[in-house]
């Protein structure tokens, strides 16, 4: 039985069919999930996509933060269900405090688009597992508001639990504190991070590696990490 | 220190993308209280010392030539917080 | 703000029996033989609304009336083995080309430059958003977008305001989209100083059966509009109007510029998507310059019959705008369908679902005229067709520019040669750090190249390519090419240049080129030196074409590029998209492997 | 009709780069009038008829649960306009 997986699409979300894409390549099965039902069609683990839900526009992520698949998202996080943010999700799961802090404009003020690489802190999340601690991956990032912030209290807390999953190597794109670039809960069963791993699923169409052009599919790992830590489970 | 506030918001005559999808979510909540919503922005500038008047033509100027813009932006207040 | 004066509805009535009645044509910028021509359509003086349409449609800008009778050889020059692969040629909202497999692109690249001058950020913003809405009118999933950018000197002041507006309004708006930036150009010159170009260029794939046109057959059939509210936005921004002329001492206020909202046009493609895959849609047209008076009289010209539209019905943003204003509200993210009454419920059950406001404004009718009614009375009753297909058409004076000569017999060849190492090295220098040579990735680094998972190459490639079926990899490729400063020399060879360097961009990329589109930015036409760069790039755009087998599916004419009297250089610029049978098998510029041979082709 | 502003600021112990850039350029520009700047936003609520009591509470509230996000930011004012 494939693993499901389910894809939640907020209007004005850009990379859901993408996250999809990545699922089917890491061999889930991937299920289309509408903001605007409280139905979760019993799917075994969830991503909320990239993009700029509602334009983005009150604050990334606080309209779709109150839509109404958000409380059974919730409900499923808070039972233990993985769940996967990544960059406009990221932002969703933290407006929804399912993660502390908060995701504000890039420091330099621009949209950045760049391959990414990425420290991988925390590899027994449900998203990491077939992760080792240390391993640095690429994997391409792109977002105007990804600078993490929280307060100083928070941010120790964080590190001493070991719940900053990922971070910035070489360069800092965007402020974020610590060079955060991605945060589990204590569980470690919801994982957000800026840099979009569904990016680096397929080659030819990843970031480029020092073997081939757009070869880098480091990004498949994080959804055959749900995949494995579902089938663990059952 | 002192503070001053300046106020900007997007023309009234504009279309405001921020605060229409803002009003759109209030009402989805199930409020019908509010019938439009725009989004501005409110700048507080820390005065190294005391507000004098040339220190609040300055902050007028600021206001208008860079902290908005004009184009599509109103100074809606400049003022000692 | 003081109250405006109470505005006198002008009806069909009215206008018939006040034939005398003082008209601003000319501040609308319709010339004195032009409005006479309109009179003599009408048998009577126009209504203020039917003034207000013909003065929009009749703009440079809308009707193309300098540039149509060069703009012919497109279609003329063409064999037949280049109109083999269109399934839709010029004239539409954009070229249709079959690339294979049931599959079809549609791509079209537009001017937004004086806007972007104006308020960069925005100006480039609703620029990505018109064309990218040209593209979903033809049923088409718009999947990438490029922009050629021209701006004037480096390191001018005002260059530090236009350059990052405009960069941030194009990354804002495509990145909002959803939809990959593969390329483009960027240039400066101070010849752009007051007047930079900003292209857009987007790019959609449909399947053959999705095609859609614009236009509204079938008596009895529903208009619809529907997307964003209509304000006052860019009224007159299609031709020149002082609002006032509509009620004079009102103080109300019209914007200068407009504001955009990708999250709106986001919603509009999924929308309009889901409307075409539940086969609920006759006939659809984006609104853009002219907004509804282009959208309800292109619809009525191309369909077979008439149209009867309600104004009341239009959802308003400012319920102060009068008829003759939101007929020409500029209003961004709209679009008008063409909906059968048995699949209006199924048409207006799909709007709700994506949140997007949706009003009947009227009909179909057999009375081949398009008739538009406010508050009870009627106040347009035109031939459609004379609003939107036959307005003027002008043979402009040509004069070839004697300073041409002098400017080409002023060659480099009397330039002073560097002697020694030392200037040859600092020439280098500084030719390295110009702006135009200069690596231009803090602009590309602001543009989302990964979203939708097809690119398949990108900056700092030499053309874009995207793969349309995920399963074959068929897909195609595009690159945009200008070089101001060649046309200015000799704009027929200059036009060519461009075609040859976007062709050649394609081919190394691996893909086959097969069609053209083009954005011809140009001074004043009533200049007949500029008329003569015009017409001479033209011809040489077509005539290399024909010779190199692709034709031009479509583009846009920008004239009045210019500050005061000095037009910017003649700036054709051309994109060409070529096919690929399989992405997997692309060129990549770099290098590739370690003992790979070099070889220099050509001469 | 009568509107509600609401206001809101990063929290003072929290990062603002906006701010700080902005301050920077200020400076650049040779003023060195203000020492500091914090970017907030300032909403401005049409309400749908009288403000009363209990429509002044709710937009305390949308302003706190909504409007703001209390991990990082702080409601420094709701007032009748
Ligand atoms: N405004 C722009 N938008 C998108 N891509 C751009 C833009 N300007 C330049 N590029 C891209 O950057 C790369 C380098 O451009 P350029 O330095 O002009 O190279 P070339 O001279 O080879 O055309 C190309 O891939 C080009 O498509």
């Amino acid at each position: 039985m494939a693993v499901r997986i389910g894809v939640v699409t907020f209007p004005g979300s850009l990379d859901d069919r993408d996250a999809q894409r990545a699922v089917r390549l890491a061999g889930g099965e991937a299920v289309a999930l509408w903001h605007g039902d409280h139905e979760l069609q019993g799917v075994d683990a969830i991503v909320l996509p990239g993009g700029f839900s509602y334009g983005d526009y009150l604050r990334c992520g606080a309209i779709a933060a109150h839509s109404p698949i958000m409380s059974e998202v919730i409900s499923a996080a808070n039972a233990g269900m993985p769940v996967l943010g990544i960059c406009n999700g990221f932002q969703i799961l933290v407006e929804s405090q399912l993660l502390p802090g908060g995701l504000i404009r890039n420091d330099h003020g621009d949209f950045i688009c760049r391959d990414q690489r990425l420290r991988v802190e925390n590899a027994s999340t449900a998203w990491t597992s077939q992760f080792e601690a240390g391993d640095e991956i690429v994997i391409p990032l792109k977002n105007g508001e990804g600078g993490y912030i929280a307060t100083d209290e928070t941010l120790d807390r964080l590190e001493g639990e070991g719940l900053v999953a990922f971070r910035y190597l070489d360069v800092n794109p965007n402020g974020s504190l610590r060079d955060i670039a991605g945060l589990t809960n204590e569980r470690g069963n919801v994982v957000g991070l800026m840099p979009h791993p569904e990016h680096a699923t397929e080659p030819g169409f990843g970031p480029d590696t020092p073997d081939a052009m757009r070869s880098g599919v480091d990004g498949l790992r994080f959804f055959q990490s749900a995949i494995e830590s579902v089938l663990a489970r059952v | 220190m002192p503070t001053i506030v300046v106020e900007v918001m997007p023309k009234p005559e504009l279309l405001d993308p921020a605060g229409k999808a803002t009003a759109g979510a209030i009402a989805k909540q199930g409020s019908s209280t509010f019938s439009a919503v725009r989004i501005g922005k409110r700048f507080e500038l820390t005065v190294d010392g005391e507000v004098t008047d040339a220190v609040l033509a300055e902050a007028q100027r600021l206001a208008e030539e860079f902290l908005s813009n004009q184009v599509i932006e109103d100074v809606v207040a400049v003022k000692v917080a | 703000m003081s109250t405006p004066a109470t505005h006198v509805v002008d009806t069909v009535e009215n206008a018939a029996a006040t034939p005398e009645r003082e008209q601003p044509y000319a501040a609308l910028g319709l010339k004195t033989d032009e409005y006479q021509r309109i009179r003599e359509i009408l048998g009577r003086r126009p209504t203020s609304g039917e003034l207000a349409m013909y003065s929009v449609m009749w703009s440079e800008h809308c009707s193309y009336k300098s540039s149509k009778v060069w703009l012919r050889q497109f279609g003329q020059k063409v064999s037949p083995e280049m109109t083999k692969n269109l399934m839709v040629g010029m004239g539409e909202n954009a070229g249709v080309v079959d690339i294979g497999e049931g599959w079809a692109v549609t791509f079209k690249i537009e001017s937004h430059n004086h806007p972007s001058y104006v308020e960069p950020f925005q100006g480039a913003a609703t620029g990505v958003g018109g064309i990218v809405r040209d593209i979903i009118s033809m049923g088409a999933r718009p999947v990438a977008v490029m922009d050629a950018l021209r701006f004037g000197a480096l390191d001018h002041p005002d260059t530090a305001r236009v350059v990052p507006g405009v960069v941030s309004g194009i990354s804002f708006y495509g990145n909002c989209l959803g939809l990959p930036n593969i390329g483009g150009e960027t240039w400066f010159d101070p010849i752009y100083q007051a007047n930079p170009l900003v292209n857009a260029l987007a790019v959609g794939v449909l399947r053959h059966e999705d095609l859609h046109l614009a236009n509204a057959r079938g008596v009895g059939n529903k208009v619809v509009l529907f997307g964003a509210r209509t304000g006052g936005d860019g009224i007159g921004g299609a031709s020149i109007l002082a609002s006032e002329s509509f009620d004079e001492g009102s103080g109300r206020k019209r914007p200068a510029v407009q504001v955009g909202d990708p999250f709106m046009e986001k919603v509009l493609i999924e929308c309009c998507l889901e409307l075409y895959r539940g086969e609920l849609v006759e006939g659809i047209q984006d609104l853009g310059a002219a907004g509804i008076s282009c959208a309800t009289s292109e619809l009525a010209s191309n369909g077979d019959g008439g149209m009867h539209i309600v104004l009341d019905e239009v959802l308003l943003r400012d319920p102060t705008l009068t008829a003759e204003e939101i007929l020409m509200s500029e209003s961004q993210e709209r679009m008008m369908a063409v909906v059968t009454p048995e699949k209006l419920e199924a048409f207006l059950a799909v709007i709700d679902r994506w949140d997007v406001e949706a009003s009947v404004l009227g009909e179909v009718t057999g009375t081949g005229r398009l008739v538009i009614d406010w508050k009870g009375e009627t106040i347009v009753d035109v031939d459609p067709r004379t609003v939107a297909v036959d307005g003027p058409v002008y043979e402009r004076p040509v004069a070839y520019p004697t300073w041409i000569d002098h400017v080409n017999a002023d060659s480099a060849s009397g330039l002073a040669r560097p002697t020694a190492g030392d200037e040859l090295k600092a020439q280098t220098l500084t030719l390295l750090g110009s702006a135009n040579l200069a690596d231009k990735s803090w602009i590309t680094s602001q543009y989302d190249k990964y979203v939708l998972g097809n690119t398949a190459l990108s900056f700092p490639e030499d053309g874009g390519m995207v793969r349309v079926d995920e399963g074959s990899g068929l897909g195609f490729a595009l690159a945009t090419d200008a070089n101001g400063r060649y046309c200015y020399l000799d704009p027929y060879q200059g036009a060519q240049l461009a075609l040859a360097e976007a062709y050649r961009n394609v081919a190394v990329t691996g893909a086959t080129p097969v069609a053209v589109s083009d954005c011809l930015n140009f001074g004043s036409p009533e200049n007949p030196e500029v008329m003569w760069q015009f017409s001479r790039a033209v011809e040489g755009l077509a005539d290399g074409c024909l010779q190199l087998g692709i034709p031009v599916t479509g583009g846009n004419v920008s004239f009045y590029n210019q500050t005061g009297d000095v037009p910017i250089h003649p700036t054709p610029v051309v994109a060409v998209m070529g096919t690929i049978d399989d992405v997997g098998r692309r060129v990549p510029s770099g290098w590739q492997d370690a003992g790979d041979n070099l070889y220099l082709l050509g001469t």
